[in-house]
Formats: structure tokens, C-alpha cells, sequence
């Protein structure tokens, strides 16, 4: 029969070389989403071709926070919040980077969501993850700026009920140049998507639904992160291009997913590039901007 | 030892503190500069707005002071000097990230020009009570480098050396201005720059593999690495072991915090940096740092007036202190006289060196301005009696 | 002259600290002397009060706040009300005189005045007022040399008005010659 | 590779790719994504506990797997991924 | 003639009750807009009815910080960025208030960004006036979220190059329930939507551009205070109902002014007495909501 | 003194110290609160959002500490007891509304329960490393209250001695946990509501008009108001008069800050509780807090055993510290022995109030776990030969 | 009420109400709002300055002003105002 | 029964805490000891090693941690192996027989073992497990009397779940009463 047991003489699983295997097994709970997101994030690395010595990645705190410390790149673990201002300064101090922030809802979206929409307005060309399990997970299952209304979480004993961010929709109003959902149940289109986002110059900006089985699922009484990915699959419908102001997302409703925003404009540097060149002409250099070719 | 010329603005200037301030930093080698207006440290990221578009600097005024606080560590990572620059209220905005770049060991320069506190208190006039705050300020435990310049030509000068500190001991440095210092304007000197010494960040020169980003090969402090360079590191602001990776026990805890503490501790005698003068014979010194040395001298020149015997010691590094120093003055004089512009906080850390082998006299002053120099002479004649 | 203490006083807008960065950039760069300037203003330097103060010597300047003036520059009717009691006795006030009103002051005083804020209207920008009252003062008081005041005014402001500006300083300057020979 | 692997790989099918898969038992926590989401069901959890105390995955219906890799692709631990062979037919 | 200096017998200005006359005059330069706007927002006041003893105002710092400590009402002065979790915690612990946020572009939307657009998510019972002078004022005249491209600031000597945040299309986006803009030329209309906007439960927010002569108009050779107003008059153009999408400012560009967005939906506290009332019935006895009749 | 006993769960109960500290919060009559998630706190906040409901209260979870950290004070001058609750990073960023707090002196409680630091540190683990940051982590001079609990049952008793005492001194009360303390499970015995002492809110009885909310009409306290009663007072974090009103001179600087700390420092000795025991004929004497004064008992009993003389004095209140009480000890033992979960923090305190007349002997321990009671035992025996 | 005024308001004009015009004159900085925005051009800026340097206004053409008080509600410095009075026609 | 030290030990998800917090809260509110539980649990938690100590005694517990058990209840492997060598010489060790490896242990340790995770799966909730060892560990200890344990099992479980975790307990002590019959 085919299946075998990892030997040393078989061959090693392709996404291993962008794994720091040596902390293995990483600390995520059973059927928890955020590895799955990993998985297609490292197939998004290989088909992409870059180089991996360029590629930096960024996390605040959280579950998915861990994700840096996890990928075998030049990985870094900040401040809870406040990934994307440190990848701001690490992709403008050199911009040759590839910069990839890679988070939670709660790190991106609560206490770093001014950070989001400054950065999407000012077009920094860095690639935005978040991973929206819907609550706090490392913390215990909090409610955040994600949870659905009604959904039970630990301080939302009796249900959630502020409205949650929709999030496409903020990051287009500040301007990001690409927004898409999808959710963990959608390997091939999450993994073409991380691709794309990566190679737009510009903020771009991937939501992905995903489980947390442990405090999502079983404080609401939903099953486990296979229940979640099967809804995932049965309730969403692909809407490239949606406007982005119809794609909330209700407690167990359905989910729009696709691509809803892909649009030019200058990154912060191209268009500090061009202000000074025009001010200053001869007397500024202009700043590489890692978009030269 | 390099310095770019491209950053040195040769010759002699009318500049205030602020703007001495600015051009440290470009002569220093700073880069990348990340900031956010606040009273009176503003003109520094004003000057610098419009300096580095013309030396391959970036600026970028960000959201606000957590993100200008964590934007320059990213850029320091990238292999850039970089540096933000604050107030009081922006400056208590930044404690997590002082000590996220304490934990992660991070190169970086961190400026306060006091204003008045606590809260919005007086945003534009003097302060001198940020002082505990800069070392104290984040959580756990860590130290620092913080240095008081007394004028803008030391805001010049001091800066290069904040730089050169905190690549030396890769360790945030603050550079405690004052209000009075960064809008107070003088004569500035800035050399050539072959007569500058600036110190470069010591990158590893082991090539991947057989590199960790938190063993410290020599010394008390591990080499540095810089992303694209092919060494795929990882940084935490988690307890880490050597490699870099989170290690949540309290021996990692034991081993890494305590060398934290240690590299500057340890070498606080290397690090100090003072004016001593007329301490030999003195009945009474008076230590003082920042814009209170000068008023100080007043005080002192006064108290002498009148039969006095008084030394001074100015502190220009003031954390850490420098201990031995303090310990062997408290040995020999009736007092030591610690005007400042609070309500006591380097004079608690005086005091305790003291040991009682000598009385401690705080001068206090709430700030707002700086001190009548009698109250000063007054202090100073009060304990030689 | 070993120090010379001055302070500049009006509200904000009217360039105060300006004038008194010219001043004390003259001395210190161009006329060998030691100069240092502080300032006060406030959010009141949104149309309230604000001053600089210099102090001007041949030696080290180590206290840096002046606490009684040798000569008071004062372009508002508040400032000169709320530091002309500092002055030192044998001071020099130095006014704009259409704004202030000097009629209380002790005879034994030297007061020269001058409608700073007309004169700057005339030559076309009310902003050059101070660069007016920057060469009354110069003229009146003989603190700083001419040339090196004049040098610091072509340094110290914005490349396309160092004509405008200059002019302002001669005019301010001339009505201090005048001035001071009517007196 | 061990003879048992090839031996399934040689089996005659009418198509032309064969999938051959690694599980790494330990690594498993049974979420059981894989095997929901193979296309064409050809994983199974195991009764047995792995170390954990999880059912991992195996290959219960050799000749359905065609090593598309979505198994691989799925794993949120890395757990399990599949190599394509090609067969001749 | 009809002019009169004030005298002790001469009638008071109308808006004197409204204003902490003891502390004027007031720190704004000449032809500064924010004093036009407290004079809008007193005859709002006035016009409104309310018991002004139950009316608080809270302010962040700037020029437009200041505005609390002029207006004779409870009244907060915080930190800056921090007037609207103030207000929150303010208006929740005393739902009877009626409570005012009015601060500044820098302070509302710079560092105080999250907070106004997670207020406007869980659509918080305040008022937001926010007077967009398109820099930091009080700091003297520094680049921000709001400052046009290619404007000159003290710290974009070379002129601005970030694009600015479209502030209706933010607040929308997050799920304001009212949100209009207008300028400090339209003194009446904004008389009536700062008074709209009070009447209106929930979160909302009213931009008002006004001038900054000492530092926007000045460093851009833009003339004074009265050329921004004539400026104003002349370039905006109403659009009740535009498309927040569609209503960017350009550096001296036209400026679509007008109600923009004005919805239904329940307040913060209406929702957590429905989810606590359906969830543990007679348990829960229905807070406040300052909504009740 | 009004308890409402919705607030009061009397009974026995097994709870931690989150837990119990929640209950606490409820009993002294608090009915706000706001936070942010963050280990090991958030069994507070998770308490309070189940509990509240039923009682009348207002929970809400902002967006980051930020917002909590001012939202409490809202709250608080709309009349209600509030609170926050964090760690070490949270704590980090409320520092600018600490001093806020201090400024407008407003009483509030922020609960820190303490972990692993600096930075994100051990964020599951025990430390005592934020104490110095408690006391100087804002900008600018200001005084608190720190208040450090070593069981369950304390963490219910003392949170309403928070309450209470932040009410009394119309200041920030900071409530310093630690992780051990607040994981940690024991029987916690809630009395009945007529048995506890709440200090109520002391609102002025003078009308509008004939009210300054910033004179101090008696003591060291102004009276306070709250919104919507009529009084249009204005409060700002600015340096302010009597009337509320920002005063931006030194003058009004002196007055104004100056009482702000001397409230505090002047009524050390009443706020100041302590335990204390076995110090009459002792040599030495341990000083310790929080859960390091239950682990240092087990190394005190060693130490007994091999005939050391060792007294005990445990801080409940760390600041102020009792300096006469700590005073009047260091005349008399050879030594004063502080573990402490930090490199030396309180210690240093202690050591300049000891002022050289005995010595003071840290045991430092990093966290991540508590000391080994033997290495505090070793302490004591070295300096008791 | 100074009888000035009083002169004023009574002046016979065709129309139902007429303005009366109270300016704080320390108090203007200037900055011309009432003199641009009076929709009948009633206002003009003194050639005197006041005490901080500004020309503040004056009713200039006291037939045009009907009190609509605009004036004083672009008036960002609360240094105008207007009464409306009722003349009898 | 002065003092007696248990460490509960398994991995994130099996409730190892809970079953500390009842063992706990048995002794202290209704079997008149006195019991401090403290916990070990980290980002770990999320599917790692998590574990609970609790002393339990007659006295004021002071030092609040567990040095080395009297009792380990070891729900994973790994647990077994990091803390087995911590207990004391006469300890008692609980484990989850089908997950735990007790083979190499020293044959004069008391070793009790239940396929707790089985017996809940065949109750129909997994999550059980943890009660099922709690049966088995009083069962098999007799530290904390049955029926305060009982009590506080159903104190301690959401109301909807007290049935089936009291049928999870009883199984639990009676496989324990069955075992200790034929050792
Ligand atoms: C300043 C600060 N506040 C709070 C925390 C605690 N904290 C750690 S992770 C987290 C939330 C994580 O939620 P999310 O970003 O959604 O990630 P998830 O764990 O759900 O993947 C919080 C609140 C912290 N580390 N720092
Ligand atoms: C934490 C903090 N950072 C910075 C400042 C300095 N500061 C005061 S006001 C202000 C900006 C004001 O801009 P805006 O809100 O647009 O108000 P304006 O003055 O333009 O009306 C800044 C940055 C501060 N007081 N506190
Ligand atoms: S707690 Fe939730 S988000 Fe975190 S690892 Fe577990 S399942 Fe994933
Ligand atoms: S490789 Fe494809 S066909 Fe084979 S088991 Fe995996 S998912 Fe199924
Ligand atoms: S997807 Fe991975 S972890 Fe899940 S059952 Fe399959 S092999 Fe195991
Ligand atoms: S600086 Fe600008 S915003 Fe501030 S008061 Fe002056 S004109 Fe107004
Ligand atoms: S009241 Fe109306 S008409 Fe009269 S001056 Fe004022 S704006 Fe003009
Ligand atoms: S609007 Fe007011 S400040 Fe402006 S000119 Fe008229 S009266 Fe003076
Ligand atoms: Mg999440
Ligand atoms: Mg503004």
C-alpha cells in the first residue's frame, strides 16, 4: 500500500524547506485554520520564485501572530498591533524586501487597525494577511472586531452584539490596491491569491476565514474545524469584483469570497519618488523603490 | 568607522537644540527617521523632513507614536541607523516598544525633548521628569542607555555618541532634551567629517549556519544580522534562547534578561560619561544634568561668592549612573546638592549610592522654567554650614 | 560691553522670534560674540503672547533666561505691559509705536518708537515687520554691528524675499538714524 | 523507499498519474481534512491513537488517490502529502 | 449709526451663554475657521433646545482641541487621539448625556483613528464634529491623513505626496449612521447638521474644512483666512446623497459638501439590551440607552 | 459607606485571584469596566462581562488598552467606579492615561497582573517586574498607589481597598497581581454586603457657582463633580488653576503638581499597610510582596531552623513605601533582605530609605516561576553570621 | 442703549426690520468674514487698529443691514453681532 | 494527612486544569482542608503540555507550588515523561492507560492506569476524559472524599453537561474501585 510513515529515506514534505522544521510541532490546536493558511502560503512561496533570502515576514501577537516565527525567512515577531508600522520601516529602510504581514484579526483590525488604514491610504507596498478566526484566539476567545453577531465568545458570554468590521470594505475605503477573501477551505484560490497579492506593487490586503475549533467552534457549539470548513464550503459564494460595501458576514450566513479590488496607483515611494524629483529635480536621487527592473 | 559626508553639515551655525539635534543624527549616519509632532521636539523631524530627501534618507511622519516607536526598529533591521523623536505624552506612548527593542536588542535612538508633566501638563516650557520614566518606563525588566545634552552644540555632539552607544551595546538609547535645550539657540560647530567618530553596527561577518542571532560570541553582546542577507533569522520580543527562537521557561528567562541588564550594568563605568570639576577640596557637590547644569553654575558661583567650597559633577550619561564615581564623591564632601527639574528622581538614585555617608539635598523644581539659581546657592550654603 | 540681555515681545504672527534669531545670529556668527537665544511661546502662539529673549556676550553664557533686560523690543501693547517692569534701569525700550503705548513710562527711560507694522504695509507684506523692527533696533541701539545683522537677515529668511526683507531692514534702519538724531 | 510503497505504485489503473502519500503519524491531529477533502475519498482515519491520542489519516483506497496533493495542500500540520507518479497504461 | 462698541448696557452677544467668557479671547489666529464653527455649533445649540446641563463636549488636543474648554458645558479636554473612547466611557457610564466629540483632522484620524472608526462600527450614541484644517495645527502645520497632495507642511517642505483619507467614505465603511460635510463658508447648513446630528441616535460624524491661515494658507501662498472662504463658496458643490466614494478633495480642487449618509440602526447600548434581553430575559433588567420616551 | 449588594456574592467560594479580584471590583461598587484582552488578566474582564449584566454594570472590550485606559476615566467623571484591567504590555500603553489620570485626579482602578518581561517576555509566567514602572512609567512627576496581593482571598479584600483608597486620594490606584497570584486557586470567603467597608464618591454638597472643581476646600482633596449635574466644569490634562483652566506658567506648575505628589507622599503613613512580624529581636529582617512574601516564608523557616533570628515585613501597599516604618527597621537589623521577581526594583527603594545603616541584600529572580525558597534562606544565613 | 443707536434703528427705510450692529472691537482680529459674508455689503474694516494691530469692522452703510446677523455667525472671534429690530413702514 | 501534593498533567484540550480546579475545590469547600491550585499552561495550551498542582492540606498553604507529587495524574506521554521523574519515592502515578507508556517505571512505584479517553469517547463526548480521570483518581487515592468530589463536578460543569459528567465521574471511580480490587 501507499501510505508510509515519514522515514529518513523518504522524500521530505515540499513545503518543509519554508518551515522552520526545527520547531516542530508549532502550536496550533487541531483542526485549527491558520495552518492550512500556512500551507498554501509556502506553495504561494515556491510557485512564485522569489528569492527567499529576500522575502521578510511580519506577525504581531496571537495565534496567527506565531506564523513568523514558524516560516524559514527572515521572520519577525513584534509587538501585539503593530506589525504593519514595523514592516513599514523594514520595507522602506530597504525596499529589495518583499514584505508580507501575516496576522490576526484582533492584532490587524482592533488594536492595530489604525495602522491598516494608514498604511493601505499611504499604499505601502507591503502584503497583508489576516487570518479572521472571528475572535482572540490566543487569548482565550475574546470578542473582537470580527465576532458575528450573536456568536458566543468569553467576554460575550450572552452573544456578540456589536457589528463587526466588514472588512474588504475598510480596506478599500482607505484604498488598498488589491482586496480579496477567501476562506480556508480555499486552498488553490488562497494560495493563487497570496501570489498575486505578493507580486502587486502596492498594500494589498487577503482576508481569510478560518477556524478556530477550540474556542470559536466549541463555545458556539458548531463541531470542529471540519464542521467550519465544510460550511465554508457550502455557504460561500465567489463574487470577483463584488463591491465591497455587500460582503459583510453574518453568523453562519454566507460568504462572499473572490478577488473585489485590483487597481494602480503610485506606492508611498513612487510617489515620494516623483514629489521630490519634481521639486528638487537634479538635486534629489531618487530612492530605489524595489519595483525597478 | 565611517562617516558619510553626504550627512555633515561643516561649519558653523546659529541652530537650536532641535535642529543640533537633527544634524547629530545625519552625521551620525541615521537613515531612516520615523516621527510624530509634538511640542517642542518637532523641529527635529522638520529639520530632518527636509534634509533627508537630499542625503538618501527616508522620513515618514507616521499615525502616531506606536508606530513612529516601531517603525525604526523595523528600519534597524533592514541594516539602517534610524531614529524617532518625542515628547512626554509621545514618549509614554512609546514604552512597549523601548522594551521591545531592549528584549530584541535592537540598535536605536529614542529623543524626548521634556516638556512640563505629568499628562499634557506645559507643552511648551522645560522639564526634567521624564527621567524615571526612561528607564523604568516599559515593563519588566531592562536597561538603557539615556544621556542630557546642555546645549545645542552637545545636542550635536551627544547625538553622534546616543548613536554610537546604542550600536555598541545594541541597546535603545534616549537622548533626554529639554525644552529649554531644543529651543535654545546657539553657535554650532560641526567638524569634518574625518573628524568624527562614528561608530558602524557590527554585523556578524559568519555566514549563515553558522551564525546565531543571540549568542554572544565576545564580549557582552551578540553580533548583528540584517534582513536579505540570507541568514532567514527569527526576532521575538519573547523570552528567546540563542537561536532566536521563543523559549518560555525561567532558566531562558534567567539567561537572557540577566544578560541584558548585565551588558550595561556591568560596563556603567565605560558607559559614563561626566564633567567633574573642583571636587578635590569641595565641602558640597553639585550634580546636576541637562539645562540644569548650566542655571546650576549660577547657583554655584554665587554660593562661592560667599565662602562656599562646592565642586560640580555633571552627568551627561545619566543612566546608567555612573556609581563608582558617585560612591567615592559621597565619601568625601558634607553634601551633595541635586537640583532638577522634578521632584526628585536621579536624586533618589544619588541618594542611595550615598549610602548616608553623606547627606543628599534635592533642589526641586516642577518645571515650566528652570530654576532661580538662588534657591540653588541657597541649598548650597544651607548644608556647608 | 561684557552681556547685554534682550528681549523681544508681541503676539504671534508678528515674526517675534525671528527678529530675535537674526540678532543673535549676528552676534554669534558674524560679530564674535557669544549669543543665546531662548523663546517663549504657547499655544498662545496662536495670536497671543509670545517673546525670545537673547543674551549677548563676550564671554561664556551659561544661564540661559534673561531676568532683566537691556534693551526690550516690544511689538504689542501686552508685551510691553508685561515686561517693561523687568527692565533694567538705564534700559532701552524699543516700540512699535502705533501698537503701544508708551505714554506711562518713567521720562528717565529712552523710548524709541516706530510704525513698524504701517511701514511693512507700505513696502507691500505686513510679515517684514519684525525684519523693520530687526534694523530700528540695530540703528537705536548699537548692540550688534550693521553689516553682521544685515548678513544674518539675508541668511535667515526664505531665498525669494532676501530683497524685500533687506529693504525692510533698511527702512527700520533709517528711521533709527532719524530717530536717533531728532533725539 | 520501502517495497511495500512500490509495490502499490505498480498496481495497473486505467489512468495515467498515481499518488503515492506520507504520513507523518505524530505530526497528525486528526482534523480530518484530508480526508474530507480528497476528491476522490481515498483517505480513511486510522482506529488507532497516534502518541496524542489522534486517529491519523491512511490510504485506505490505494487505487483512487491520483496524488493530486490537496490532501497535502489541506494539512494545517504538515502532516500528510502525496507524491504523483506516473504509471504506465 | 448702528455700530456700537460693547458696554456694560449694550446687549450680549447671543452666543456669550454658550462660551466660557472668561476665558476669551480664544488662542486661534485671525481668519483662524475653528472659531466659526464653535459660533455654528452655539446656535446649534441654541436652536436644539436641549438642557445643556446634560450636554458634554470632549475634545483631543489641537487648535480644534481647545474648543472644549470655550464651550460653557461639561466639558474634557483628554489626549490627544483619545476624545472618543473618552466620550464612550463617558456617554455608557451616563447615557442620559448627550455627548460631543470635537477635535481635529490629526486628532481624530491620525492617532486617533481606530478609535473613530471602532465607535462608528459599534455605532456609539456621540456626535463627532471634526474640523479638517488638513494639517496639525497646534504643532505648527505638519503633514497629516488629511493634507492634499502636493501641499506644502513643516514636515513635507516639498510638498505633500500620501494620499489623504476621503474621511466620509472611512466612516461610512465602518457603519456611521450620519455623515455630512461641510465647510466654514456654509455656516447655516452646518448649523443644521450639527443639530441633525446630535438629534440622530447613534454614531455620527460631520467633517467641516475649514482654514488654518497661519500655517495651510500661508506656507501655500493660499492668501488668508478669507481666501479659504472665498474658496470654499466658490469650489463646493452640494451632493446630498453622493457616493462617500466619489467625494475626495484635491489641493484647491472642488468639494462635494452635503449629507452624505443618514441610516437607522441601533445604538451600542439598544443592541447589548436586545442581546442580553433575549438571552437571559427577566434576568436582565434593560440599561439606559438616553434613547428612552 | 453604601455597598450595593447586587455587587456582593457572599458565600465561600474557590476561585483565583482574576476571579476573586472581579468580585472585588463588584462589591466596592464598581460599574464600569473596560478592557482588552491580555494574559494573565483576562479572567477578570471575562468575569465582569458575565457578571455585570446582572447587576447593573457596563462592560466594554475596546479596541486596544488605549481606549480602556481612558474610557475608565469617562466613565469615572460621569460618576461611575471604574476599572481596567491588563499585563505588562497593555500596562505599557496606558501609561499616558496614568498620568492623565494623576492630573485631573481622577479615581480609577488599573489592575495589572503581572507576567514576564520586558516585552512580550513569558507572557503565561509569573514576574514582579513592572513595580518601578507602576510608579514613574508616565511622563512627568505624579504619585500613585500600588497595591500587591499575595492570595485569592486578598485579591477580593484588597481590590475594594483599591477602590476605596482611590476614591479617598482621588488618584489612579494600581492594583499589581502576578501571574502566579492571579492563576492561582483558594477558597475565597466574600462576606456579607453590611460587613464590607466601601468608601463612597465624595461629591461636592456646594451649588454650582460656589464650586471650583480644583480648590482644595479641605485636606489635601478637591471635591468632585459629575457630568450632567449642573456644574460646566472643565478638566484638562494641561497644567490647570483651581478653576480647571490651563495655566501654562511655572506658578501655577508648583502649586498645582506639587500638591498632587504631597497628597500622596505626606499621607504615606496612613495609607501605608503592612504585616509584620517577629522584628522586635530580629537580625534580619525580609521585605517582600505580592506571592514572593509566601514563597520567602518557606525560605524564612529554613533560615529559622538554622538558627537565624528573622523577622518579616510584607508591603501590601509597595507605594508610597512606608519609609518611617522601613525607617525605623534598617536602625536596627544587620540587614534587610528583599526578594523581589526582578532584578532589583523595590529594593532600591529600600536600600536609600536604609540610608546606610544596614545593609540591603536583593534576591533577584527573573520570573518565569517563583524564587527557590532556599536561595532566599541563603540570603538570610549569610547575613545573619 | 445709547441714544447713537437709538438714532439709528428709527431712521425710516422701506423695509420691515433693520439691523443694529454690536462689535467688540479688542476682540476682532480682522480677519474680514463679516465684511465678505453680509449679504448686502452693509459692512467695511476701519482704518484704525485696535490694540492688537487689526482694522475691525463698522456698519458702513447702516440702510443696507436688515440684522440678519450672518455676520455674527461667521464671526470666529465673537466679535460681532446684530439685533433685529422692527421699524414701523 | 498533613500535606499532600498532586500534579495533573496532560496536553491543551483534555481539561487536565479543570480536573485540578475540582480536585481543589472538593477539598476546600467541602472536605474542610485547605487546597491552592496553580497552573502551567502557555501558547502551549493550544495542543501542548498543560498542567495543574495542587496541594492539599490541613494547615495554611504558603508556598504555593507542587516540588515533587505525592500523586501524578499524567493524561499524555509526554506529561509522563517530564514529570514522572519529579514525584516522590512513594508516590502514586494515574495515567491514561492507552496513552500513556508506564513499561520502564520502577515496579515499585503504584502505577494505576483507565483508557479514560475511551470510556469518554463511549460516553459520546471526548471532552470528558477528564472527568472520567477525576473518578479514577479518587477512586484510586482516596485523597479527597467521593462525595465532596462528586459535588464539585457538578459545581464546576456548564448545568446542561452535570449528567454526563457525573455518569463520566462514576465511571471513572468505579473502574478505579474495580482496579484497586484486583491489584
Ligand atoms: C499590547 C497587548 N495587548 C494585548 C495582548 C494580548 N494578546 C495577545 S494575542 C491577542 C489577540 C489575538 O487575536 P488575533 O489577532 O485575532 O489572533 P488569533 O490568536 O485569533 O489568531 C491579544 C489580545 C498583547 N500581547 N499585547
Ligand atoms: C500623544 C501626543 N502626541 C502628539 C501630541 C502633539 N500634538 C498636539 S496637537 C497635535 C495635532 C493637532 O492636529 P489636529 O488634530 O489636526 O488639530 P488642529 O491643531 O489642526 O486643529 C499634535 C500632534 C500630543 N499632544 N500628544
Ligand atoms: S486557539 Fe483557535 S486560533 Fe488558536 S491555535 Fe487553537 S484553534 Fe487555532
Ligand atoms: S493526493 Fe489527492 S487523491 Fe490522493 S489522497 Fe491526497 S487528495 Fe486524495
Ligand atoms: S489534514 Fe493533516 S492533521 Fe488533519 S487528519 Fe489529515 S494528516 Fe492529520
Ligand atoms: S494655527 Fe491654524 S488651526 Fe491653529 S489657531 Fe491658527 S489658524 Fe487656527
Ligand atoms: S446683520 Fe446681516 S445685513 Fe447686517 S451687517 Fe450683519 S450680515 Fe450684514
Ligand atoms: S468676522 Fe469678527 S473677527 Fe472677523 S473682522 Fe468681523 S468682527 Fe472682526
Ligand atoms: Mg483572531
Ligand atoms: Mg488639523
Amino acid at each position: 500500500m501507499t501510505t508510509q510513515v515519514a522515514e529518513a529515506n523518504t522524500p521530505i514534505n515540499p513545503v518543509e524547506p519554508f518551515l522552520r522544521m526545527d520547531r516542530m510541532p508549532h502550536i496550533w490546536c487541531p483542526g485549527c485554520g491558520i495552518g492550512t493558511t500556512v500551507n498554501c502560503f509556502a506553495r504561494a512561496l515556491t510557485s512564485s520564485g522569489y528569492d527567499l533570502d529576500k522575502v521578510a515576514i511580519v506577525s504581531g501577537i496571537g495565534c496567527t501572530g506565531r506564523v513568523a516565527g514558524y516560516l524559514n525567512l527572515d521572520s519577525f515577531h513584534t509587538t501585539h498591533g503593530r506589525a504593519i508600522p514595523f514592516a513599514t520601516g523594514l520595507k522602506l529602510a530597504n525596499p529589495e524586501l518583499k514584505v508580507v504581514v501575516y496576522s490576526g484579526d484582533g492584532d490587524l483590525i482592533a488594536i492595530g487597525g489604525n495602522h491598516l488604514i494608514h498604511a493601505a491610504r499611504r499604499n505601502i507596498d507591503i502584503t497583508v494577511v489576516c487570518v479572521n478566526n472571528m475572535l482572540y484566539g490566543m487569548t482565550g476567545g475574546q470578542v473582537g472586531p470580527a465576532t458575528p453577531n450573536t456568536a458566543i465568545a468569553s467576554t460575550a458570554p450572552y452573544g456578540a452584539f456589536e457589528q463587526p468590521f466588514n472588512l474588504p470594505f475598510l480596506a478599500d475605503s482607505c484604498g488598498a490596491v488589491y482586496v480579496a477573501r477567501w476562506t480556508s477551505y480555499h486552498v488553490r484560490q488562497m494560495t493563487r491569491a497570496m501570489r498575486e497579492a505578493m507580486a502587486k506593487p502596492g498594500f494589498s490586503f487577503i482576508e481569510i476565514v478560518a477556524p478556530c475549533p477550540t474556542l470559536y467552534q466549541r463555545r458556539n457549539r458548531l463541531g470542529d474545524g471540519l464542521d467550519a470548513m465544510k460550511y465554508y464550503k457550502q455557504r460561500s459564494t465567489r463574487k470577483d469584483g463584488a463591491s465591497t460595501r455587500d460582503v459583510d458576514i453574518d453568523f453562519q450566513g454566507d460568504i462572499v469570497v473572490g478577488k473585489f479590488i485590483d487597481r494602480e496607483r503610485p506606492t508611498f515611494l513612487q510617489a515620494m519618488n516623483h514629489r521630490f524629483t519634481e521639486r528638487l529635480g537634479s538635486r534629489y536621487t531618487p530612492y530605489p523603490t524595489g519595483l525597478e527592473d | 568607522m565611517t562617516v558619510d559626508p553626504k550627512g555633515v553639515l561643516t561649519g558653523h551655525h546659529y541652530l537650536d537644540g532641535d535642529h543640533a539635534c537633527c544634524e547629530g543624527a545625519l552625521a551620525a549616519g541615521c537613515r531612516f527617521a520615523a516621527g510624530y509632532p509634538i511640542t517642542p521636539s518637532t523641529e527635529v523631524v522638520e529639520r530632518i523632513s527636509a534634509r533627508f530627501p537630499m542625503i538618501g534618507g527616508v522620513f515618514i511622519q507616521m499615525e502616531d507614536e506606536l508606530a513612529s516607536s516601531i517603525a525604526v526598529l523595523g528600519a534597524a533591521w533592514a541594516g539602517k541607523k534610524s531614529m524617532t523623536v518625542t515628547s512626554g505624552p509621545g514618549f509614554s506612548l512609546m514604552m512597549e516598544h523601548i522594551g521591545l527593542a531592549a528584549m530584541t536588542e535592537t540598535p536605536v535612538v529614542f529623543v524626548n525633548v521634556q516638556r512640563g508633566g505629568p499628562s499634557t501638563g506645559l507643552p511648551t516650557l522645560p522639564g526634567q521628569a521624564d527621567m524615571m520614566q526612561a528607564r523604568w518606563g516599559s515593563h519588566g525588566d531592562y536597561e538603557i542607555i539615556a544621556l542630557c545634552p546642555n546645549s545645542p552644540q552637545e545636542c550635536f555632539d551627544l547625538t553622534i555618541e546616543a548613536f554610537n552607544l546604542s550600536e555598541k551595546y545594541r541597546v535603545p538609547v534616549m537622548f533626554m532634551m529639554d525644552e529649554c535645550v531644543g529651543h535654545m539657540t546657539e553657535r554650532v560647530i560641526i567638524p569634518k567629517p574625518e573628524e568624527l567618530h562614528v561608530v558602524d553596527r557590527k554585523f556578524t561577518s559568519r555566514p549563515p549556519g553558522e551564525y546565531l542571532p543571540y549568542k554572544v560570541y565576545d564580549g557582552w553582546v551578540p553580533e548583528m544580522v540584517k534582513a536579505g542577507d540570507g541568514y532567514r533569522f527569527h526576532i521575538t520580543g519573547l523570552t528567546h534562547n540563542e537561536v532566536g527562537y521563543p523559549a518560555m521557561n525561567w532558566q531562558a528567562q534567567e539567561k537572557l534578561v540577566r544578560r541584558l541588564i548585565d551588558k550595561i550594568r556591568k560596563n556603567a563605568d565605560e558607559i559614563a560619561m561626566y564633567e567633574e570639576a573642583d571636587t578635590e577640596d569641595a565641602d558640597v557637590v553639585v550634580l546636576s544634568y541637562g539645562i540644569t547644569s548650566r542655571v546650576a553654575m549660577r547657583g554655584v558661583e554665587m554660593a562661592r561668592a560667599q565662602g562656599a567650597k562646592v565642586g560640580t559633577l555633571r552627568l551627561i550619561v545619566v543612566w546608567p549612573m555612573p556609581e563608582t564615581k558617585i560612591r567615592e564623591i559621597a565619601g568625601k564632601v558634607k553634601a551633595i546638592v541635586v537640583p532638577e527639574m522634578n521632584y526628585g528622581q536621579v536624586a533618589l538614585e544619588v541618594e542611595r549610592l550615598a549610602g548616608g555617608r553623606t547627606q543628599t539635598v534635592l533642589v526641586p523644581h516642577g518645571g515650566g522654567t528652570v530654576h532661580d539659581p538662588e534657591a540653588i546657592a541657597r541649598a548650597i550654603l544651607e548644608v556647608s554650614r | 560691553m561684557a552681556t547685554v540681555e534682550l528681549k523681544f515681545g508681541g503676539f504671534g504672527g508678528q515674526g517675534v522670534i525671528l527678529a530675535g534669531i537674526i540678532i543673535g545670529k549676528a552676534a554669534s556668527l558674524y560679530d564674535n560674540k557669544d549669543a543665546t537665544l531662548t523663546q517663549a511661546f504657547g499655544p498662545e502662539a496662536r495670536g497671543s503672547a509670545c517673546s525670545a529673549q537673547v543674551i549677548v556676550s563676550d564671554d561664556r553664557i551659561l544661564y540661559p533666561y534673561v531676568s532683566s533686560p537691556d534693551v526690550l523690543v516690544a511689538m504689542s501693547q501686552d508685551a510691553f505691559t508685561r515686561f517693561s517692569p523687568e527692565v533694567k534701569d538705564d534700559a532701552i525700550l524699543v516700540v512699535e509705536s502705533e501698537l503701544v503705548d508708551t505714554s506711562g513710562v518713567d521720562p528717565a527711560k529712552r523710548v524709541y518708537g516706530i510704525p513698524a507694522t504701517r511701514i511693512a504695509e507700505e513696502l507691500g507684506r505686513k510679515m517684514v515687520l519684525n525684519i523693520v523692527m530687526v534694523g530700528f533696533f540695530t540703528a537705536v541701539t548699537g548692540v550688534v554691528d550693521r553689516e553682521a545683522v544685515r548678513r544674518s537677515v539675508r541668511d535667515s529668511v526664505p531665498p525669494s524675499t532676501i530683497n524685500l526683507n533687506l529693504k525692510a531692514f533698511d527702512k527700520g534702519y533709517e528711521y533709527g538714524r532719524k530717530v536717533l538724531a531728532e533725539a | 523507499m520501502s517495497a511495500a510503497t512500490q509495490a502499490g505504485a505498480v498496481k495497473k489503473k486505467k489512468k495515467k498519474y498515481q499518488g503515492r502519500i506520507y504520513v507523518d503519524r505524530e505530526r497528525c491531529k486528526g482534523c480530518g481534512f484530508c480526508v474530507e477533502f480528497c476528491p476522490f475519498g481515498a483517505l480513511e482515519l486510522e482506529t488507532d491513537y497516534n502518541a496524542k491520542g489522534y486517529h491519523p489519516p491512511f490510504l485506505a483506497h490505494e487505487d483512487k488517490c491520483n496524488g493530486c496533493d490537496l490532501c497535502g495542500l489541506y494539512c494545517p500540520d504538515f502532516a500528510i502529502f502525496s507524491e504523483k507518479i506516473r504509471v504506465e497504461d
